[in-house]
């Protein structure tokens, strides 16, 4: 069987994040193919319902990313997606999954690095941690 | 940094060998020591620079570049007042930078402890308070005062701590107290022989070992007896029980006596009988004042007692000058005409004040050296806020 | 099963049109576009895309209301849950409340092999649980709906722990599984049946692998699930109660004593305990047997009690809004200071409604929200 | 509804996507796709020839929705946009799929890049089935400006608009217009007198066609957006008749009530009537309502103005009636120009300053030297004395994170403009206490330079006390300044007749009013935040709202003045396009699922959403040209009311589901 390959669902703002992976190709920094990178206007867009939608779908991983606090093109946006996230973080957690599957970034433009980083990082983690427990349909029950 | 390395080359003699120690030094003193852009206003608010040249700034950009002089008696002088800190645009911690390069000296002994200091530490270390004594007869004071031992469920400890403990003048603060409680009838006790000296100045000093177990020891004791409330006679105790001890797990609250008394005169609980028709001046203890913020308590309890007419020294509050006694200070020589005591006594007498009202043991042994090597004592008192309320009850 | 096994079973066919429905549904009096007589009457014209494409059809409350004053005892109730499902079969939902986060969690639970932390809240304090026990007490979705709800604010597990401490005092230490799921109820009236047996099948598991023989609830909606739905799907062999009936039987046969709470009160009766299943007089019994608790009934009570306004956190909108604001405005008429209800659910919707931080502000609807367990542990902790 | 027909096209980008990812393969893949009818690749999609495959199959095969996998959008979706909107097509039925940075430029492997590519299509394939054209807005520009702030700052930016012909309403809360500048003596490094390079200007403000002068006004209330802002300004009662007041000053002199003059820093006094300066602009008396005694004793005693009066501008009715009127204006641009509050140095105890009389601030001091001022030009002790001794300190309040840790940039230049000014007058020694010396401008460290020259006594050190305790009898009846020269590590005493205090530029007390009023954000140090420091440093997050001189952080007089001139530019040129394009991907609210709960109101940055009653029921209704499209709203509604078009949720979650399906 071949080795387990997570997929990460990355949702990523249009100014800071979603530019970093730009430019991340525009230097030709290699990284694994697991992400799938889906583009929000603001970070603080992202809505809860985004994320389970990823995981339903059997994403082993999620990155919600954005601006810094001081780059924000909406001025305050990553402050509302911290909220967002510190409240989905805790619902997910009662669920039973595991801490490093749910990652929240912040990587502005210039860091097409960092976006590189992140994701090898989280990759790697998930190849330990095994598929998602939500991918497991319920058959074995009952 | 190829300039700064140069720099050492060229003037290797003046330059510190010991660079481990000014690492430890730098790491202690923490970032805002890098933070210093040199205004010296830390000198020109320094107590030392009445009596004698002491260049605060100068000291502080030698700790910046790794050129501090361990051997100089710099090291030793400063008292740990706060004036220069209070002031600092740039919030550097003038006091941590001092007790880094103290900690140096003794730790990696690549300077010379004086003398004196060296004796109270041993003693500290060995005895559990800077005089030597034995340790059994720590509760001795409160022989004859029918004061309790503090066991669990008794609500306040007092912590008179080694001075008011053993010294055998400054006792009268410490037996004032437990007069004014006992009469009060408020529920205390003492940990007496479990009782420990509380580390605060020997950790200015640099024994940051010798602190640590000082203040285990303490700590231990307060959770073994389920001590929930400190009252002391001495800012030192209050400053460190309330801002470093929580760092090594000891939670508890603490009340200064003069915190405290106010507090009775509040609930009017703490009613006085006596005049003292006196003028009295009040010396704010630089650990109470600028380390804790307390100025106002100690004033109110003296306004508190009939006769007594408060008056305040040209520096007061938060420009109040410094006894000399922190920082280890009190354990070390200090030379005659370099005593900041000395220029307190003299401005209290210009203002015809016939009792300097004290609220720290330190400050009452310096400033009643003062007034006998001075041979004042005829004319004025050095007495302690709590032996006021006492002698006034 | 298509359109014409649904009016077989429900009885749908023998609709008189007398409207009796539509007159008092309380959807209807807000919304223009929904009624119960028009569903029905496309269901009996055989216009299945105007029921299964009708965004309406997940507007209803499935409250009783109609069901109950039906002359003809049309189902509709369950009409609509069979007919939901044909709409989920074609794709259709509602508008779901809460970003759907709720019935995501719902979803989720519906896999395993899961380790949930639901039980973080039992760690502190000293209830009393035990692993052996004959009784259960089941929480629901109470953990999950604590950080969904933070900003109402609404404590779910306020409800839970209350339940716990009156247990407890009741001298019950209940069993606290670890690993219950969603009892389905959601799932099961928004037509995905696929996610409600698995539900039930794992939550039938776990309580015949506990040997429980009494399982009890604070939420009238898991209750009502087990007592008449689980039945249908899977083998259940326990007694399912609601903790208000225990209470008041401990009451009668023990003779159970409160202490005082000063407090005027109105009951707000949860759909499900009330006219889904008749148990109007328990919570009543309880809080009149409280010294100091003067219990004042609002206009509509007991069977013509109005509905919160939302079911199964679907289709929340502005007319459901506007069924919570006239019930409130109606509990407030009674000069109660507490408005009173066993279910958790109710609570939230309220509390939702009272949510206002526009500058521009509506009607008066702010009154104190507890529920009956609340009380109840506040008389019996002194 | 229309069938959706979706084309598709895959760009080999050359050999940048080719290269590594097998693009016919995509391409084969994407046919196969719901919905889909044609699908292409090609070597370049943003050629023109790339283009009309496009706006060709659009004719051609009729379709309704178009995506192109290749670059990033971020370059290229625009370009595409605008080619299906060439083809007849809403730009907005359009979805763009990143196979370059995303995709053929991070990983190696041909066979997973392909897979991705994949997926990226399949996931904007989905997407953009759930597209829904969009209305591209516009809104017009009212050409009107208002400008805030009666002082260089305001005057220029109100200048350079009104000399395009353009109508500017300049709101002044002061009496006359004229700001600090006006109080200053001289003006570094030049020298030349602020008075007479500022006057001209305040008197062709006066007088100027385009220029309506709301002096003795505040604004009390803004609404509206860019283009359409609505504005109500409270014109302060004066308490006379302006149309008949000729600012003689005659009720000036008879006056017999003084308060110590606000522009004189204290230092004379003026009347209860009273012109603020001999220049003012409007050159109107105003009478100080708490100060009259005739107002205040109801007209029963005094009345002296009205006796001397000879226009019969005050009457018993102007004093005891007149009330404040209240103006609504309609400005498609506003300029904020409110500047500074110079810090107050009494907050330092130990500098001494409201406790030693010859301790001055620095705009004290300006007045001193000004040939109008309370001294008539001369430097003076309070007795009266010329001083032989002058220090000033610089810093204060300022580089000091016990009050302001940023630097004030005027202090170390207006402080070497006292030393000449103190070396012109007397004859006294000049002590300039410094930390740095900060002379960045344009001829600035020649004036140091200068300054060097004329003997002033350069000590680097912050001083530590200003105190009158002397030690020795040199010092006594004087004051001494202590400070370590650090440059000689030695402590030193100064002793001096008079201290000067540099004190800095702080934000104003009420700017959070200002801010609150304008939708203006402030900086941690109080003052109002540019929407980017470097490249956008006028413009506020706000449009249409600009910002300049001293309420956007210290600064001189040339960079305020630049600054006015850069605010006037940008209100010009929004008056020139006259229009504004609003953004199509903004929040919109569907009334019935709306529970009018105000949470979207509360969570929006740019005030977008508002709460309203409509027919009895709270619904939020969303300001469209407020709006940016952040979607914070949506995400905190609770029922799924609030939708940001073209971030919809149905467009969004079919995304992640295509995404998430395992091939």
């Amino acid at each position: 069987m071949a080795e387990f390959e997570p997929q990460i669902i990355a949702f990523t703002c249009n100014w800071c994040t979603y530019a970093a992976a730009d430019l991340a190709g525009t230097s030709r920094i290699h990284y694994p193919a697991n992400v799938r990178i889906v583009r929000v206007m603001c970070s603080g867009m992202v809505n809860p319902m985004y994320v389970f939608k990823a995981f339903e779908g059997g994403a082993d991983g999620v990155i919600v990313a954005g601006c810094n606090y001081t780059d924000c093109h909406y001025i305050d946006g990553p402050v509302k997606c911290d909220t967002m996230f510190a409240r989905l973080k805790k619902m997910v957690l009662i669920l039973g999954l595991e801490e490093e599957r749910l990652r929240r970034e912040m990587i502005s433009t210039s860091e097409g690095v960092i976006f590189a980083r992140v994701v090898e990082e989280m990759v790697e983690q998930l190849k330990k941690l095994g598929p998602s427990p939500f991918k497991i349909k319920m058959e074995t029950l009952a | 940094m190829p300039i700064l390395e140069s720099a050492v080359y060229v003037e290797m003699e003046v330059l510190s060998p010991y660079k481990e120690a000014t690492e430890v030094m730098i790491e202690a003193g923490g970032e805002p020591l890098r933070l210093c852009y040199q205004c010296g206003i830390c000198t020109a608010t320094c107590p030392w620079n009445l009596v004698r040249g002491f260049i605060v700034r100068r000291i502080i950009h030698e700790a910046q570049l790794g050129a501090t002089d361990f051997g100089s008696e710099e090291v030793w002088l400063c008292a740990t007042c706060r004036a220069c800190v209070q002031r600092c645009p740039r919030g550097v911690e003038i006091i941590d930078v001092m007790r880094a390069a103290r900690r140096a000296v003794v730790s990696l002994g690549i300077g010379i402890v004086p003398d004196a200091l060296r004796i109270s530490a041993k003693n500290i270390a060995g005895a559990g308070n800077p005089l030597g004594e034995a340790p059994e007869k720590r509760g001795d004071w409160a022989k004859d005062l029918g004061v309790k031992k503090f066991s669990p469920g008794t609500e306040i400890l007092y912590f008179p701590c080694c001075v008011p403990a053993y010294d055998p003048d400054v006792k009268k603060v410490s037996q004032a107290t437990a007069t004014i409680l006992s009469k009060l009838g408020v529920d205390f006790g003492i940990l007496g022989s479990e009782e420990r000296c509380c580390g605060e100045a020997i950790r200015k000093a640099g024994y940051e070992d010798t602190f640590h177990s000082l203040a285990q020891s303490n700590i231990n004791a307060f959770s073994s007896n389920d001590v929930k409330t400190v009252v002391v006679s001495s800012p030192h105790c209050y400053h460190t029980f309330k801002n470093e001890y929580p760092e090594l797990g000891g939670e508890f609250q603490v009340i200064h006596i003069t915190q405290y008394l106010a507090q009775l005169i509040d609930q009017g609980r703490l009613k006085f009988s006596k005049e003292i028709n006196k003028r009295v001046i009040y010396s704010d203890p630089c650990y109470l004042g600028r380390h804790n913020g307390i100025y106002d308590e100690p004033r109110k309890v003296l306004q508190s007692i009939p006769g007594v007419e408060l008056i305040e020294f040209p520096d007061s509050r938060e420009d109040s000058l410094c006894c000399g006694g922190g920082g280890g200070r009190i354990w070390m020589e200090t030379v005659k005409g370099e005593r900041f005591s000395d220029i307190r006594v003299e401005q209290a007498l210009e203002k015809g004040a016939d009792i300097i009202a004290v609220a720290c043991p330190y400050c009452f042994l310096n400033y009643r050296d003062s007034v006998l090597t001075m041979d004042k004592a005829e004319v004025i008192e050095v007495k302690d806020v709590s032996e006021l309320v006492a002698e006034a009850m | 099963m298509n359109l014409e096994d649904i009016i077989q079973e429900t009885k749908t066919y023998y609709c008189l049109e007398c409207g009796k429905c539509s007159s008092l549904c309380p959807i209807s009096r807000y919304d223009p576009q929904y009624s119960p007589r028009v569903m029905v009457e496309n269901a009996l014209l055989g216009l299945e895309d105007e029921i299964v494409y009708n965004k309406k059809l997940f507007s209803c409350l499935t409250c009783y209301t109609c069901q109950l004053k039906c002359p003809s005892d049309v189902d509709y109730p369950l009409f609509i849950q069979k007919a939901r499902v044909l709409a989920t079969a074609a794709g259709q939902h509602g508008d779901y409340a809460h970003s759907g986060t709720l019935q995501s969690i719902a979803m989720l639970m519906a896999r395993s092999p899961l380790k949930q932390n639901r039980l973080e809240w039992l760690k502190k304090d000293g209830y009393r649980t035990s692993e052996k026990s004959d009784v259960m007490l089941f929480i629901g979705c109470s953990p999950y709906f604590e950080p969904v709800f933070e900003d109402i604010p609404m404590r779910t597990l306020n409800i839970a722990e209350a339940s716990l401490k009156v247990l407890n005092s009741l001298g019950i230490e209940p069993l606290v599984h670890p690993d219950e799921r969603c009892c389905g109820h959601d799932a099961l009236w928004v037509g995905d049946v696929e996610t409600f047996k698995k539900l039930a099948e794992h939550n039938a598991a776990i309580i015949k692998e506990s040997g429980v023989k009494k399982v009890i609830f604070f939420c009238p909606e898991c209750y009502r699930t087990f007592k008449l739905d689980y039945p249908n799907y899977v083998k259940l062999d326990c007694e399912v109660m609601h903790i208000s009936e225990l209470l008041a039987q401990r009451l009668e046969t023990e003779g159970l004593r409160f202490n005082e709470v000063k407090k005027k009160v109105t009951y707000q009766d949860p759909c499900r305990l009330g006219r889904h299943l008749g148990i109007y007089d328990a919570p009543r019994k309880v809080l009149q047997a409280i010294p100091g608790i003067e219990l004042v009934e609002m206009e509509h009570n007991r069977e013509e009690s109005i509905c919160c306004g939302t079911s199964c956190f679907t289709n929340c909108d502005s007319y459901s809004k506007q069924i919570r604001v006239e019930r409130l405005l109606e509990a407030k008429a009674t000069g109660a200071e507490t408005l009173i209800t066993s279910c958790p659910k109710c609570q939230t919707h309220f509390r939702c409604a009272m949510v206002n931080k526009g500058e521009e502000k509506g009607p008066d609807i702010e009154i104190e929200l507890m529920d009956l367990v609340n009380l109840v542990a506040t008389s019996l902790g002194g | 509804m229309e069938e959706v027909k979706i084309g598709v096209y895959v760009c080999h980008c050359g050999l940048n996507i080719a290269g590594t990812v097998d693009v016919e393969e995509v391409a084969k893949y994407a046919a196969t796709l719901p919905s889909v009818v044609v699908s292409r690749d090609y070597r370049y999609m943003c050629s023109d020839p790339g283009q009309d495959l496009i706006k060709n199959d659009i004719k051609e095969y009729g379709l309704n929705r178009a995506v192109v996998a290749s670059c990033s959008p971020r370059m290229h979706e625009l370009t595409f946009r605008n080619a299906c909107q060439e083809g007849g097509l809403n730009p907005y039925l359009y979805e763009h799929a990143n196979i370059r940075e995303h995709c053929s430029w991070v990983h190696d492997d041909k066979k997973i890049n392909t897979e991705k590519a994949k997926d990226l299509v399949r996931a904007a394939v989905r997407r953009v089935y759930h597209h829904e054209p969009l209305e591209v807005k516009e809104a017009p520009v009212n050409p009107n400006v208002l400008v805030v702030g009666g002082g260089i700052a305001g005057i220029q930016a109100a200048l350079d608009i009104a000399n395009g012909e353009k109508r500017v309403y300049l709101v002044e809360r002061e009496p006359s217009i004229g700001g600090h500048m006006i109080q200053l003596d001289r003006t570094f490094p030049t020298l030349d007198c602020s008075e007479c390079i500022l006057t001209p200007k305040m008197a062709d403000v006066g007088h100027h066609p385009f220029i309506e002068l709301l002096a003795y006004s505040e604004v009390e209330e803004v609404s509206g957006s860019i283009g359409q802002f609505k504005v109500k300004v409270r014109k302060k009662a004066r308490h006379i008749d302006e149309s008949k007041c000729v600012g003689c000053g005659i009720c000036e002199e008879k006056c017999p009530w003084k308060v110590p003059s606000e522009f004189e820093m204290g230092l004379a006094m003026r009347k209860a009537i009273y012109i603020p300066f001999a220049q003012a602009i409007p050159n109107l008396v105003t009478v100080d309502p708490d100060l009259c005694v005739y107002i205040q004793s109801n007209g029963k005693k005094c009345g002296a103005c009205i006796k001397f009066c000879e226009a019969k501008a005050i009457t018993p009715e102007t004093l005891l009636n007149q009330t404040d009127q209240i103006i609504e204006l309609e400005v498609g641009s506003i300029i904020v120009a409110t500047g500074y509050d110079q810090f107050d140095p009494s907050v330092i105890p130990q500098y001494g300053y409201g406790k030693y009389d010859n301790v001055l601030t620095g705009l004290q001091f300006e007045r001193m030297t000004c040939a109008a001022g309370p001294t008539g030009g001369k430097v003076l002790l309070k007795d009266g004395r010329e001083p032989e001794s002058v220090t000033i300190i610089h810093c204060v309040g300022s580089r000091d994170q016990n009050y302001h840790e940023y630097c004030s940039r005027v202090c170390c230049m207006y402080g070497l403009k006292y030393a000449h000014l103190i070396k012109e007058f007397t004859k006294a020694d000049v002590y300039e206490f410094y930390i740095d010396m900060r002379c960045f401008g344009e001829g600035y460290e020649e004036f140091y330079k200068r300054l060097s020259e004329e003997g002033v006594n350069f000590i680097r050190g912050k001083v530590a006390k200003v105190t009158d305790q002397a030690v020795t009898e040199e010092e006594k009846g004087r004051l001494i300044v202590v400070a370590e020269d650090t440059l000689l590590g030695r402590l030193i005493r100064v002793p001096a007749d008079m201290v000067i205090l540099c004190a800095a530029l702080e934000a104003r007390a009420d700017a959070d009013k200002v801010a609150s009023l304008f939708t203006l954000n402030r900086r941690a140090d109080g003052f109002f935040l540019e929407r980017h420091v470097k490249l956008d440093p006028v413009a506020t997050p706000t449009d249409g709202v600009f910002i300049a001189g001293c309420c956007e952080g210290p600064r001189d007089i040339p960079d305020t003045v630049a600054q006015a001139e850069a605010t006037a530019a940008k209100a010009l040129s929004l008056i020139s396009k006259g229009k504004i394009t609003l953004e199509s991907a903004i929040a919109n609210v569907d009334e019935t699922r709306c529970l009018g709960c105000g949470r979207c109101e509360e969570i929006c940055t740019f005030h977008a959403p508002k709460v309203i009653s409509k027919n009895g029921v709270m619904v939020s209704e969303i300001n469209e040209t407020l709006c940016k499209g952040c979607g914070a709203c949506a995400v905190v509604c609770p029922t799924g009311a609030m939708l940001i078009r073209h971030y919809k949720p149905e467009q969004i979650l079919n995304q992640v589901a295509a995404l998430t399906e395992v091939l």
